[in-house]
């Protein structure tokens, strides 16, 4: 047991160094660094540099592409980009359905999309949520009903994440009135440009289009897209649902978040805030543990399983104390806010202190949504009592 | 000792209540704050013509020489509706700066303050003071105002300002008109729909007749809104809390997950017999609050930091949970109930937030 | 409505000042200022000094020897005994089983108990938890079996507090098995001196005797000390653990203890202790007022129901931390530790803050029972949430 | 990085597994602590023989020459069976400070802690210093040692003390015999069942040959003790921890209430969770410091008061649930839950409280 590096390692490291300094697109680098919202145009170009690298299968095993990295490499990893506040690396396609298609898909379905994945040529939805089924996710009533070689889809998803600049959607789908509801749920992908598919924005509190409703209606979908067995689409939920709350903790954002904060609060008299951050540094470092002791047991032959529930619970609890914080160094200049873009340059307040305090305030009410979605923090801990538990 | 509200306070509440349900539902809310920054000049005439811009003037200037209690009724319902209009800043916080002053040029201020045909807003903050207020650069030389005033609320609409000035070392209030030469307002929307704004006076010429208040006067006139701002405002957050646990409770109660009422789940309901708790004891501390303050006793101000504190936890704790349990219907714009945590974030940001006062109680 | 005391109120309070200036016992003073345990003695001496002042009864109505006060009074009263650390009332006679008997015993039962037990010459103690029904007490399986013109007594209680200086105890009994086990309950009073009776000490983690096992093996109970109607008996519990709940917080004694640690931790460098003393003192003054507007209604003619289940919960969250701030103020003087009554003279440590210390980890661990004692906190949420959110 | 245990830690854990289990039951750990102050010479026979009393030291003064991973294993298992032997005070601390001294002295003395032959208690706390453990009043003057020194661990049966003073302002240890005369010791049983003592020096006579260490090594070695003592309490807490949370799993599946084992009421479910995740992210960090210490990196230090800090809000709240989920049966002494509470109470206070550690971890 150690905690050292290699020398292997610190050279891979110094690999990253030198990509975040030369090939990580400037332009992006510069929004990211003022703190603009990136474009569609921004993410693609930032997922492509990564694709270009031979990075952008971090996680991936090398047969379909990915780097085979150790864990202490994935490690190294997220904390350089996290360290250089790159964007996150968009979850749908990458850690999602990629992971599903590769384990669960057969020869085409894994030719077909997976490269596209990697090079990011497809940016991809989830359609899991419906306005009847949240938590209860297995409670959904999308259909899709088998015609020839096609499945009809009719139904809706909501809170779908960015489905406004989505290519495709993987989407789960009941292909059977079943007595169990787990049952006769199957995972179905559609093509976003298929006639019948609409998508309608969701504001959130803090003035943003992040999210969307996506309603079907006569949707043709070919049955080649159905991956795996029909009526099997929950094991494939499940095993993505452990992965997807795997990434969700975003450590290396918040060391990154955490270092800017203190740099703006180190004149602060009060040493009030000064403790707060210190004892959220503590349960960070705490929580990057956790996830590196799951990362060895992974590689030890191990699976994402309810321990990745521990991860989802308090690294969204830490992101949204972290936000709080925030806000309380901010102050009274919350009160200025022009959305979540933050303020044209013509027009910003005279308080010094105000992109800071204007994206602190965005950012305390949109992270709100972090232990609701993806499982809900409630949810996660019912599944902590039953499987590990056992109670 | 009596704790029970007057025949009097009651009725206020019923009319405010009345108002709020017929004239000023989510829908309207959400309107005015859309199309006009939190204001409709409709209605405000409609508080004009109820009489509730005159709540806490004097008889002597016009109005009804209500108390700290009957502000504290009417914003705990404004809080429930989540109302929008200035009236924190013209009628409470420009009205109690006003009403401490016996010049005439205040008298006849407040009178256009309560027939509505003026707006005034007290411009005291500064970009660099943090909280302390008292802390400023604003000053008067030779007869000319310089300085730039931060978060003034209404800067929209106010036609005039009270400026919390120094002349050398000592505190001045000037009334100064938002058309005056050398006024520029630079205002924004509020993270919960309301405005602000930043207020800059350069070289604007002020006179001796503009004076509302001056020496200690002044301070005390400063510090005294302070208190009366803040025991609105955490009003309100006890009006915000206890809606948001009703229409919490109402809502689990609706919503199925897992075959059921998401009510029946024992997590929920201690988390929302969480959120009631927090609402009463609250609210208990603000009864406690309104009648010092209402007594002049002299740990008023004390207690209104303890209650400001309270607020900043409490309503953080209820705003959060309220969405939460909403799931995603929680951080949806559309409804009502992820309103209340922009408010009462707001609410804990104004006027010193949670740790300020806590730090205030402490050395009070 | 408004916060001031009338010239009465005023006069009232100095009536009080008075008793503790004069009447209180000199011993029981000093003892309770020095920290040390009272004897049962002790006990007796300060509630009958209690009674000659005509006060034992300060919350029973008038005509069974209750002072009939306003509570403003019963308010100021309570407040004054805090400030002056007099021990706590105990509650087992007199708001417990007094209430009971006043309100659904006979004639001859109120002759029989009521003045002894304002007059202090009976100690009770309560039988209602058992070692298999805590939180369910409705469950309860001590039975009563009627023969004759009595009842046969076996089964056993627990956590009975100070049973061991009890004259009397009262019961729930189960006098009939039925299908809802909240029926055939009675409520039954019982002579500790009566044959069958054993009372065996349980020890707490605090190294105290306070609680007790009481074991009762055919015990025969004249079937006059039966309280109201057989099988009522869950009616009248409910009505006693809303009263129990509602004296629970004990806000002045928590007033006196914080005014002790704020003497204590007054030059502490760091702030942070302070700034909890500060939150802590805000929920107390909350936790009065919320005391105090339940008193109002009940005053206007209301019935202390789920609102008291408010001031348990909260009264006992804030007792738990003002021993938690203890402990922290006291730091490793913790260690040393003879046990709840202290050191004796002969063999103290070192350390200028041992007493304090010594009985800060004492308190810490002793009023651990209060959030589980008189329906566990979880049980009191339950209750809110049924009786007021309707849920 | 590589963060499994070695096949020789895993047996060392193992070792000490099967010893609790079938040597040190909560029965045989309770009549230990009644009677003799948590210290049983059997069983400290036993440790010798199983070599645990060498554990940390070098192989050239006879020792295993493990680190302090070895030693979070040995404190991780000695935790969930609360041993309440004086291994902290001997074997870690004075062994961590006489391993640190190249002397002949201290070379012997740990020869005899390995065998079993005698118990050194370090005294370094002094009243009135809070945990400023370095502000202290002990001296040396004219070759006599006075001061006093509290909470001295396993005071009780030390037989010997590395006492640590003031020769004018440069610190020095000394190794100084119980019996020595102008020793005294004031013990006491500790509320968690071992014990500690004042010890008086008043004009003991000490030479140069009971320098154990002196100047910058002195306070160094100290330091270096503290980190490795507060390594090791944590490491206890953690096992204390898991050991709370599982037994408590365990007691609502076999407890009816209403009908049902308690632990299918959600609440109490969520509140086991959130024992069991405290459980694991304190053992997460103490994964991080035990190895930063083991490989001497600059931060251990620092990790070390994050984690202290961590154990201490972590452990109040898992052994309070552990306590309330209990229900009455937790605060019983016959039942070892209310024991694990007192541990985690006294292990915050020691060397150093969650708050002091709190202010070292921000400003490190």
């Amino acid at each position: 047991m150690d905690i050292n590096f290699s020398d292997a390692d610190n050279q891979f490291r110094q690999e990253v160094k030198d990509y975040l300094e030369n090939k990580y697109p400037k332009h992006v680098k510069e929004k990211q660094n003022n703190g603009e919202q990136l474009t569609k145009q921004d993410m693609i170009d930032y997922h492509k540099s990564l694709y270009e690298q031979g990075w952008a299968g971090y996680n991936w095993p090398v047969e379909y592409g990915g780097t085979g990295w150790s864990p202490t490499q994935i490690y190294i990893f997220q904390e350089e980009l996290g360290y250089a506040n790159t964007p996150t690396i968009l979850p749908f396609g990458l850690n999602m359905v990629g992971p599903v298609i590769y384990t669960f898909g057969n020869e085409e379905q894994k030719k077909k999309f997976l490269p596209d994945i990697l090079e990011f040529n497809t940016w991809w939805c989830q359609g899991y949520s419906e306005p009847g089924s949240g938590s209860d996710l297995a409670s959904l009533k999308t259909k899709a009903v088998r015609d020839g070689d096609h499945y009809i889809v009719n139904g809706s998803k909501t809170w779908t994440t960015l489905a406004q600049n989505a290519d495709w959607i993987f989407c789960l789908v009941r292909t059977e009135t079943t007595q169990k509801k787990q049952e006769g749920i199957s995972f179905l992908l559609i093509d976003m440009k298929t006639e019948g598919i609409e998508v309608k924005p969701i504001i959130t509190i803090d003035g943003d289009h992040e999210v969307n409703s996506v309603f079907f209606t006569d949707v043709k979908v070919p049955a080649e897209n159905l991956i795996g067995e029909e009526g099997k689409g929950w094991t494939y939920a499940k095993f993505l649902l452990a992965h997807e709350r795997f990434g969700i903790a975003g450590v290396p954002n918040q060391k990154y978040s955490l270092k800017l904060l203190k740099e703006r609060t180190k004149d602060f008299a009060d040493d009030d805030l000064k403790k707060k951050i210190a004892d959220y540094e503590i349960e960070l470092l705490a929580l990057e543990f956790t996830e590196l002791r799951t990362l060895a047991a992974l590689a030890n032959g191990g699976h994402p399983g309810a321990e990745s529930s521990i991860i989802k619970i308090k690294g969204t609890e830490l992101q949204q104390r972290l936000t709080e914080m925030y806000v309380e160094a901010a102050g009274q200049y919350i009160l200025p806010y022009e959305g979540p873009e933050g303020f044209n340059s013509n027009n910003t307040p005279a308080s010094n202190v105000s992109d800071f305090s204007s994206q602190a305030v965005s950012r305390y009410l949109n992270f709100r949504k972090t232990s609701i979605y993806g499982g809900s923090n409630e949810i996660q801990k019912n599944i902590i009592a039953k499987a590990i538990l056992g109670v | 000792m009596n704790l029970s509200y007057s025949d009097e306070q009651n009725m206020l509440r019923e009319q405010v209540l009345k108002f709020c349900e017929s004239d000023y539902t989510f829908d309207v809310r959400e309107k005015i704050v859309e199309s006009n920054y939190g204001h409709n000049p409709e209605t405000w005439k409609q508080f004009a013509d109820l009489g509730w811009l005159a709540v806490p003037f004097s008889e002597e200037n016009g109005g009804f020489n209500f108390g700290p209690i009957e502000l504290a009724v009417i914003f705990e319902e404004f809080g429930k509706a989540l109302v929008a209009e200035p009236y924190l800043a013209n009628v409470v916080m420009s009205g109690s700066v006003l009403e401490s002053s016996s010049n005439e040029l205040a008298k006849q201020t407040i009178s256009k303050i309560i027939d509505g045909t003026t707006q005034v807003s007290v411009a005291f903050s500064e970009a660099n003071n943090g909280y302390n207020f008292h802390d400023i650069e604003t000053s008067i030389e030779d007869g000319k105002l310089n300085g730039v005033k931060t978060v003034v609320l209404n800067a929209s609409f106010a036609n005039s300002f009270l400026v919390y000035a120094r002349n050398g070392d000592k505190p001045v209030i000037y009334l100064v008109d938002a058309k005056e030469a050398g006024v520029s307002v630079n205002s924004f929307s509020t993270v919960d729909g309301q405005n602000c704004g930043d207020v800059t006076f350069e070289n604007v010429e002020v006179g001796e007749s503009s004076i509302i208040s001056h020496d200690n006067d002044a301070s005390q006139a400063i510090n005294a809104m302070l208190d009366l701002a803040n025991l609105c405002i955490c009003a309100e957050a006890v009006g915000g809390m206890t809606a948001s646990y009703l229409k919490t409770v109402q809502y689990t109660k609706e919503r199925e997950q897992f075959g059921q009422p998401i009510s029946n789940f024992q997590v929920l309901q201690h988390k929302m017999v969480d959120m009631f708790m927090e609402a009463e004891v609250s609210k208990s501390l603000l009864f406690k609050a309104m009648l010092q303050l209402d007594g002049k006793d002299d740990e008023a101000s004390k207690t209104i930091s303890g209650l400001k504190a309270q607020i900043g936890k409490s309503s953080r704790q209820v705003g959060q949970a309220a969405v939460q349990l909403h799931g995603g219907m929680g951080v949806s714009d559309e409804m009502s109930i992820g309103h209340y945590l922009k408010r009462f974030t707001v609410i804990d940001a104004l006027f010193g937030n949670r740790n300020y006062h806590l730090n205030n109680f402490s050395n009070l």
